[in-house]
């Protein structure tokens, strides 16, 4: 049966505190599962609680695993996280345009990352490592609430130690203990050297935050067209059947998440809409 | 201020009751008993309810809306409520209604009488005789019973949803009818399970009768509406089983309400003698089972219960044959409907006093209004069949506490609260906060 | 084409009953007329509209279609207020099987017609494709009618939609003469040729052809408002800081009325609903409308959170965006969401305030 | 055993929103398996001790002792949920609020001196944190349950903060302010009952409460301007089951509303 609004249980793998309130759920990809590419998402079915879209956060070459690295904020999410090996989760996908991996082969990459914003970033960095050479410099700016709330954080330490990528995390407040960066992520745009004629800049976080991380990349002459964000609103359906995504012209399920910054800069000015 | 001393019975010097005199008496209720010399001193009974005015917020508001906001005093009885709202308005602007709306309120009525009774009968009376503290603890022991009372329930409340809206407080009550008529067939849809609870009630007639009542009998002065076509509920005149037989806007001039000393209660009593008097099932029992459905009464006769009821522990009984005879009436009254004219008449507004008293399933509700002649409320006066037991219950803790004084405390706890629930779910549901406090020299 | 009578048209609906469709046409209820499952064509009633305002007249005629629109759309039988797209029971997930059977809508009027080409976009024309709908869709056989009168709210033509239906009905017909009405038949699919032919009828003249045309015109002459599309979308689009929103803010309720009766909205909802005697969980889908909180809401709270931007969501959505989701106008020119608006706002006053700079 | 504990407290009200619980023919004998009760007064004279994890509180506050019960209960609750108009919004009783109650307790008692009250009736939120709070008057028995499935599973109750009118149209039911002329606050309710009275053929009085960005003083504006109602009139009609909803007192005071909305002052 070939329908996109009726979920596949699947059996949970295990499930990992990676912080106090984020956990990653790894689950069997429903068979026949297409698998995915980096920025797409799924969407997450409890049943009783309802559905939430939640981007992917594995290896897309992994076809054993559906990783997911999810925040618990509300109903959904938080009964996602009592999910264990014990139990099943619905999942409908992937869905959604991924990130323009390709279009960055060749040239640099910069990753802006802010809080939960990392999960879907970790498949791009795995499958841009997976074929390093075709890419210069790699960029990862990632910037977390406080050193506990760093996702990923000996993984990313390892790429940085190996060479593969160049990672700034940093953090909004920390105890002084912490050796690290602290302060707003898109104050450290400046620090790396951007080749503007030869970039591709991929941007997911709160909306503010990806404002402001676009204008730096804008100032530093990275064209428009070139940094991609990822956006947000509410989905229902992820089918572009329900009507809750929309964004003006948009539909974020259909046209996005991830967006070209060209497209959606003016509307992301207007308040409320 | 002056206050007034009742004195009720010999041996009491003194008693404090709070009672609000319009809304369910409920809340929190204690009560205090003072024993002296072997002798009975002090009987106190205190069930508070903070007031809530509904007579003086009714001032100023469109007659219309009576039925909807004196509902809410009450969420246990709010069809009794809209009833006598509706009927004293009516009266109030000489509207007469058409003959299928008066039979669809009676219906409403049957259902409000079905789950209310059953509600008393086997959530808050039943337990009581077979010892459990709950219709939950009763399920386990008797879950077949438990769910056929439900269903049971059930039915009656389906009668207030399709007919009124919802079970609670519905919303169809109109002066000059109903806002919209049931279709034939919703109604015809209840009759399955009607007659299947028609049954239960049986069962549950026969099986109440062989309960063990404790002894408490009284000479009680029982008030109701009669009826000489039916059993009454909507309609009649008020008796008593002492001759009283007046029309219902002579209830002001033979029964009063007095305020008592050290409370905020409001009391009713017999204005000639000042003397308690008793309303619900067991006195429309007592003054109208002839008007019952043969079916009933032979129910009655078989569970042998045709005869005076002076118990009241046996009106356990009295409210299972009621039920019998609300199942055995709802099935006639929907098998006999047929949508037939308007949903209802026009009510043009005139200066006026309306009054009206119906049956709720715990006894007389007194209604009486005044309003102007741009339809709104300027007086409103209420009494609910709690204020007017009220007195009875005390007589009847007195006598039942002054024959049982050798029982030990938890056992006679229970006996008074027992003795609370033969009234109504609201007084009994205020007594599960029953704290007695008994001293003995 | 061929003519019926009255009686003709009326035998025809007989005949769908007897071919086993589930008849669904104009029914009077509570004021007003409205689809649903019907026996027989309702005879003479008409409607008056305005902004906020709706009542159902007796005209004293014959005519079976001489009522224009009432609150209710097709979209209740192909999209339904609420259905349960799968229950989970004992671990698994049990699809909600839907299988509907023949139908016929009797009087669908030109907008209405274009609507339900609308929703076609929506849901069976994207990269995936909504079964239920689509099931029920193909289930549908469409008469459709031509208006020969407008209401007051109409304005089909601003959008060259109506009042002749376009659109890809099985059969058209077209009303004349409200005393002793005679209709021009069109059929177009095999099956309403083959359903026509049960009925017979005279092969309509030149005259008759005319008489129809002239009815259709006459409703095309009664529309009086007006919604220029031209440049519209941009407009709009220009417009989203126009001080127009704040006062059309302050008399819309928010109560997501006009979305409900709008033919062509699809927003919609899901819910769970747990059974607490079988423990069974049903994924339901609601209709849902921009105008409701959590439409827009994220964790946190609501990006459409004041009635200004719920509005303005609604009206670039309809008039604008639409355009580029869907390559056509959400508006099909119909005027229930003037009509049911409880305030009467009226879409196409708003436009033209919002289309002048400020 | 460790289900979860539920007790029920009745402050100013009609019981009708706890019996609601008791109405649920069908799913009483479940509710007992998913919680324990422990405190339900109208149901069970077993009154185990608390602290109780889930409280349904009903009624209003009105005495100042009930102002101290209040607190006991909050302190000795981890959940608690207020039911009903005059939990949520003070109920019918609030109407107080905008009188004098010293005349009302003149009007209703002979001994008025008897008679402990506060001046006002007012919403369990006023006085202690809420956690959730369930409308209507009475709440819909089926959202009763969904409060409690949804607590005990820790999560929130899946209950819409839609308007009347969404339910009214789902329901295929015809406007009975467009097509009768009724009064109807539909627009401006808060949805749960399933738009129960314009499906009888009458207007909404509005007994769910106000709903989320409810412009109330623009649909009283109408009805008053547009519709012929006096401001009285249009007054007693938003002011009934919930009078002390925040959003309803603005119109509490004659003085602004006896003014046309354009002579108003912003
Ligand atoms: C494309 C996309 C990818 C996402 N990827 C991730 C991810 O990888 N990890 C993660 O933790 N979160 C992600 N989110 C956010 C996640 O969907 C929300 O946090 C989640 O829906 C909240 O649901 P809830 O029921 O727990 O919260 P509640 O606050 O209870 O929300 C109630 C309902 O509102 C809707 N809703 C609320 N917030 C959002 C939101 N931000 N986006 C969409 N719908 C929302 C959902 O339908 C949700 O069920 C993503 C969102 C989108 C749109
Ligand atoms: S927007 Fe209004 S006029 Fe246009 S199709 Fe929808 S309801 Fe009809
Ligand atoms: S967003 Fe609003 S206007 Fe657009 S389809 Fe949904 S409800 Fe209709
Ligand atoms: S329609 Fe309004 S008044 Fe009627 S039940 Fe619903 S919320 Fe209450």
């Amino acid at each position: 049966m070939n329908d996109a609004l009726i979920p596949e249980l699947c059996n949970v793998n295990g499930r990992l505190e990676d912080t106090p309130d984020v956990f990653t759920l790894d689950l069997v990809p429903p068979p026949g599962y297409r698998g995915f590419a980096p920025g797409q998402f799924n969407m997450l079915y409890v049943p009783g609680a309802g559905e939430a879209a939640i981007s992917i956060s594995g290896d897309p070459e992994d076809s054993y695993r559906l990783v997911h690295t999810i925040r618990a904020v509300g109903d959904v999410t938080s009964q996602l996280r009592t999910r264990d090996g014990h139990s099943q989760v619905g999942v409908r996908g992937p869905f959604g345009k991924p990130w323009p991996i390709d279009a960055a082969r060749g040239g640099d990459l910069i990753i802006v990352a802010g809080g939960i914003g990392m999960a879907p970033m970790r498949p791009v960095l795995y499958a841009a490592l997976a074929d390093r050479a075709s890419y210069d410099n790699i960029y990862l700016l990632y910037g977390a609430r406080t050193p506990r709330d760093i996702l990923f954080q000996e993984q990313l330490m390892e790429w940085h130690r190996q060479g593969a990528i160049t990672a700034i995390i940093t953090v909004d407040a920390a105890r002084p203990s912490w050796k690290g960066d602290v302060g707003a992520v898109t104050g450290f745009i400046g620090r790396i050297p951007v080749n503007p004629r030869n970039t591709v800049a991929m941007i997911c976080g709160p909306e503010i935050m990806m404002r402001y991380a676009a204008s730096e990349l804008l100032v530093k002459g990275i064209p428009m067209d070139r940094i991609h964000v990822s956006m947000e609103r509410n989905m229902k359906c992820a089918t572009a059947f329900c009507g809750h995504c929309q964004l003006g012209p948009y539909f974020v399920c259909r046209d996005g998440p991830v967006f070209r910054y060209s497209d959606v800069a003016a509307m992301m000015e207007v308040k409320q809409f | 201020m002056a206050e007034k001393q009742i004195p009720v019975r010999a041996g009491i010097k003194s008693r404090r009751i709070k009672v609000d005199n319009l809304t369910r008496v409920e809340g929190e209720g204690s009560l205090l008993i003072d024993v002296q010399g072997g002798e009975l001193r002090e009987l106190k009974l205190k069930i508070f309810e903070p007031p809530r005015f509904f007579e003086a917020l009714l001032k100023g508001r469109a007659l219309g809306e009576a039925p909807d906001i004196t509902a809410r005093i009450c969420g246990i009885c709010p069809v009794a409520y809209m009833m006598s709202a509706v009927h004293a308005m009516e009266r109030a602007l000489g509207v007469t209604v058409s003959d299928p709306i008066r039979q669809l309120r009676r219906l409403l009525y049957c259902g409000e009488w079905i789950e209310s009774h059953v509600l008393h009968i086997f959530m808050l009376h039943a337990p009581d005789f077979l010892g459990y503290d709950d219709v939950i603890g009763m399920a386990r022991d008797h879950g077949e019973r438990v769910k056929s009372a439900l269903a049971m329930k059930k039915a009656g409340n389906e009668i207030i949803r399709v007919l009124g809206g919802r079970e609670v407080h519905p919303i169809n009550v109109k002066v000059g009818g109903f806002y919209k008529l049931p279709e034939k067939a919703a109604l015809t849809a209840l009759l399955d399970p009607l007659k299947h609870g028609r049954d239960t009630a049986r069962d549950t007639v026969l099986w109440a009768s062989s309960l063990d009542f404790p002894e408490l009998t009284r000479q009680y002065e029982f008030v109701a509406l009669q009826h000489p076509d039916e059993y009454p509920m909507n309609d009649g005149r008020i008796v008593s089983s002492r001759g009283l037989d007046i029309q219902q806007t002579e209830f002001p001039d033979h029964f009063e309400e007095i305020h008592l000393p050290h409370s905020n209660a409001l009391h009713a009593v017999r204005k000639e003698h000042r003397s308690a008097y008793f309303v619900g099932p067991m006195a429309r029992y007592q003054l109208s089972r002839d008007q019952l459905s043969e079916e009933t009464r032979a129910l009655a006769k078989e569970a042998g219960f045709l005869r005076d009821v002076n118990n009241p522990f046996e009106s356990i009984v009295v409210r299972a044959l009621e039920t019998h005879y609300a199942f055995d009436e709802a099935i006639r009254l929907i098998e006999q409907y047929e949508v037939d004219g308007a949903s209802s008449v026009p009510a043009p507004a005139r200066k006026a006093r309306g009054v009206a008293a119906t049956e709720a399933p715990r006894g007389l509700l007194f209604h009486q209004y005044d309003v102007d002649e741009r339809g709104l409320i300027t007086r409103a006066n209420i009494v609910p069949p709690t204020s007017q037991n009220q007195f009875t219950i005390e007589e009847d803790l007195h006598d039942l506490v002054s024959a049982n004084l050798e029982l030990p405390q938890d056992l006679l706890t229970a006996r008074c609260e027992q003795a609370i629930r033969n009234y109504d779910p609201c007084i009994s549901c205020a007594t599960h906060f029953l704290k007695l406090d008994i001293r003995r020299d | 084409m061929i003519q019926w009578t009255a009686e003709q048209l009326d035998a025809f609906v007989q005949l769908l009953h007897d071919e086993a469709y589930e008849v669904l046409g104009p029914v009077i209820r509570d004021g007003a007329v409205t689809y649903g499952a019907m026996q027989a064509l309702p005879v003479g009633y008409g409607d008056e509209q305005a902004a906020g305002h709706y009542r159902l007249t007796q005209r004293g005629d014959q005519t079976r279609f001489g009522y224009n629109l009432g609150p209710s759309t097709w979209k209740q039988f192909l999209f339904p207020p609420s259905e349960t797209l799968f229950s989970v029971r004992d671990d698994l997930i049990h699809p909600v099987e839907n299988q509907p059977g023949k139908r016929a809508f009797i009087g669908v009027r030109a907008c209405e017609m274009a609507a339900i080409e609308v929703q076609d976009r929506v849901f069976l024309q994207g990269e995936y494709t909504e079964r239920r709908y689509e099931q029920r869709r193909q289930q549908v056989f469409i008469v459709a009618v031509n208006c020969s009168q407008a209401a007051a709210t109409c304005f089909c033509t601003a959008n060259d939609d109506g009042p002749a239906v376009r659109g890809s009905a099985d059969m058209v017909l077209t009303e004349v003469n409200p005393q002793q009405p005679w209709y021009l038949v069109e059929a177009i699919s095999e099956t309403a040729k083959k359903l026509v032919a049960k009925i017979g009828g005279a092969p309509a003249n030149d005259e008759q052809h005319h008489q129809a045309q002239a009815a259709v015109n006459e409703a095309a002459e009664q529309i009086s408002r007006q919604l220029p599309r031209k440049g519209l979308r941009d407009a709009l689009f220009d417009a989203l800081e126009h001080p127009q929103w704040d006062d059309v803010a302050s008399r819309c309720l928010s109560c997501g009325n006009c979305t409900q009766v709008c033919p062509t909205c699809f927003c919609s909802t899901t819910q769970e609903q747990t059974d607490l005697v079988s423990m069974e969980v049903r994924h339901q889908r609601l209709w849902d409308s921009c105008f409701t909180e959590m439409h827009s809401y994220t964790t946190g709270g609501a990006i459409h959170h004041k009635t200004r931007s719920r509005y303005r969501q609604w009206l670039t959505h309809k008039l604008a965006a639409w355009e580029d989701q869907f390559d056509v106008s959400g508006c099909t020119g119909c005027g229930r969401c003037i009509s049911w608006c409880p305030v009467g706002i009226d879409l196409t006053e708003e436009v033209e305030i919002l289309r002048k700079s400020p | 055993m460790n289900k979860p504990s539920l007790a029920v407290f009745k402050f100013a009200s009609c019981d009708g929103c706890q019996l609601s619980l008791l109405d649920c023919e069908d799913e009483l004998l479940k509710v007992a398996e998913l919680v324990e009760i422990a405190n339900f007064p109208e149901a069970s004279r077993r009154i185990l001790p608390g602290p109780y994890d889930i409280a349904l509180v009903e009624g209003s506050i009105t005495t100042e002792h009930d102002e101290e019960r209040i607190q006991e209960i909050r302190e000795g609750s981890r959940i608690l949920i207020s039911i009903g108009a005059c939990a949520t919004a003070g109920g019918i009783q609030a109407l107080r609020n905008y009188a004098d109650v010293d005349q009302m307790v003149r009007a209703v008692y002979p001994q008025p001196s008897y008679i402990d009250t506060l001046a006002t009736s007012t919403p369990i939120s006023r006085h202690v944190k809420v956690d959730y709070e369930l409308h209507g008057c009475p709440i819909n028995k089926y959202q009763l349950l969904e409060v409690l499935l949804a607590f005990t599973a820790g999560r929130r109750p899946q209950v819409s903060n839609d308007s009347v009118c969404m339910e009214c149209k789902a329901a295929g039911n015809v406007c009975v302010m467009v097509a009768q002329g009724e009064h109807c606050l539909g627009p401006i309710t808060h949805a749960g009952c399933g738009a129960l009275c314009p499906s009888f053929d009458r207007g909404c009085f509005g007994c769910y409460g106000v709903k989320e960005q409810a412009d109330v003083e623009s649909l009283f504006v109408f009805l008053r301007d547009q519709r012929g109602m006096t401001t009285q009139q249009a007054v007693a009609l938003v002011q009934s089951f919930n009078a002390d909803a925040p959003e309803l007192k603005v119109i509490a005071s004659d003085r602004k509303w006896g003014r046309r909305r354009e002579d108003r002052p912003e």
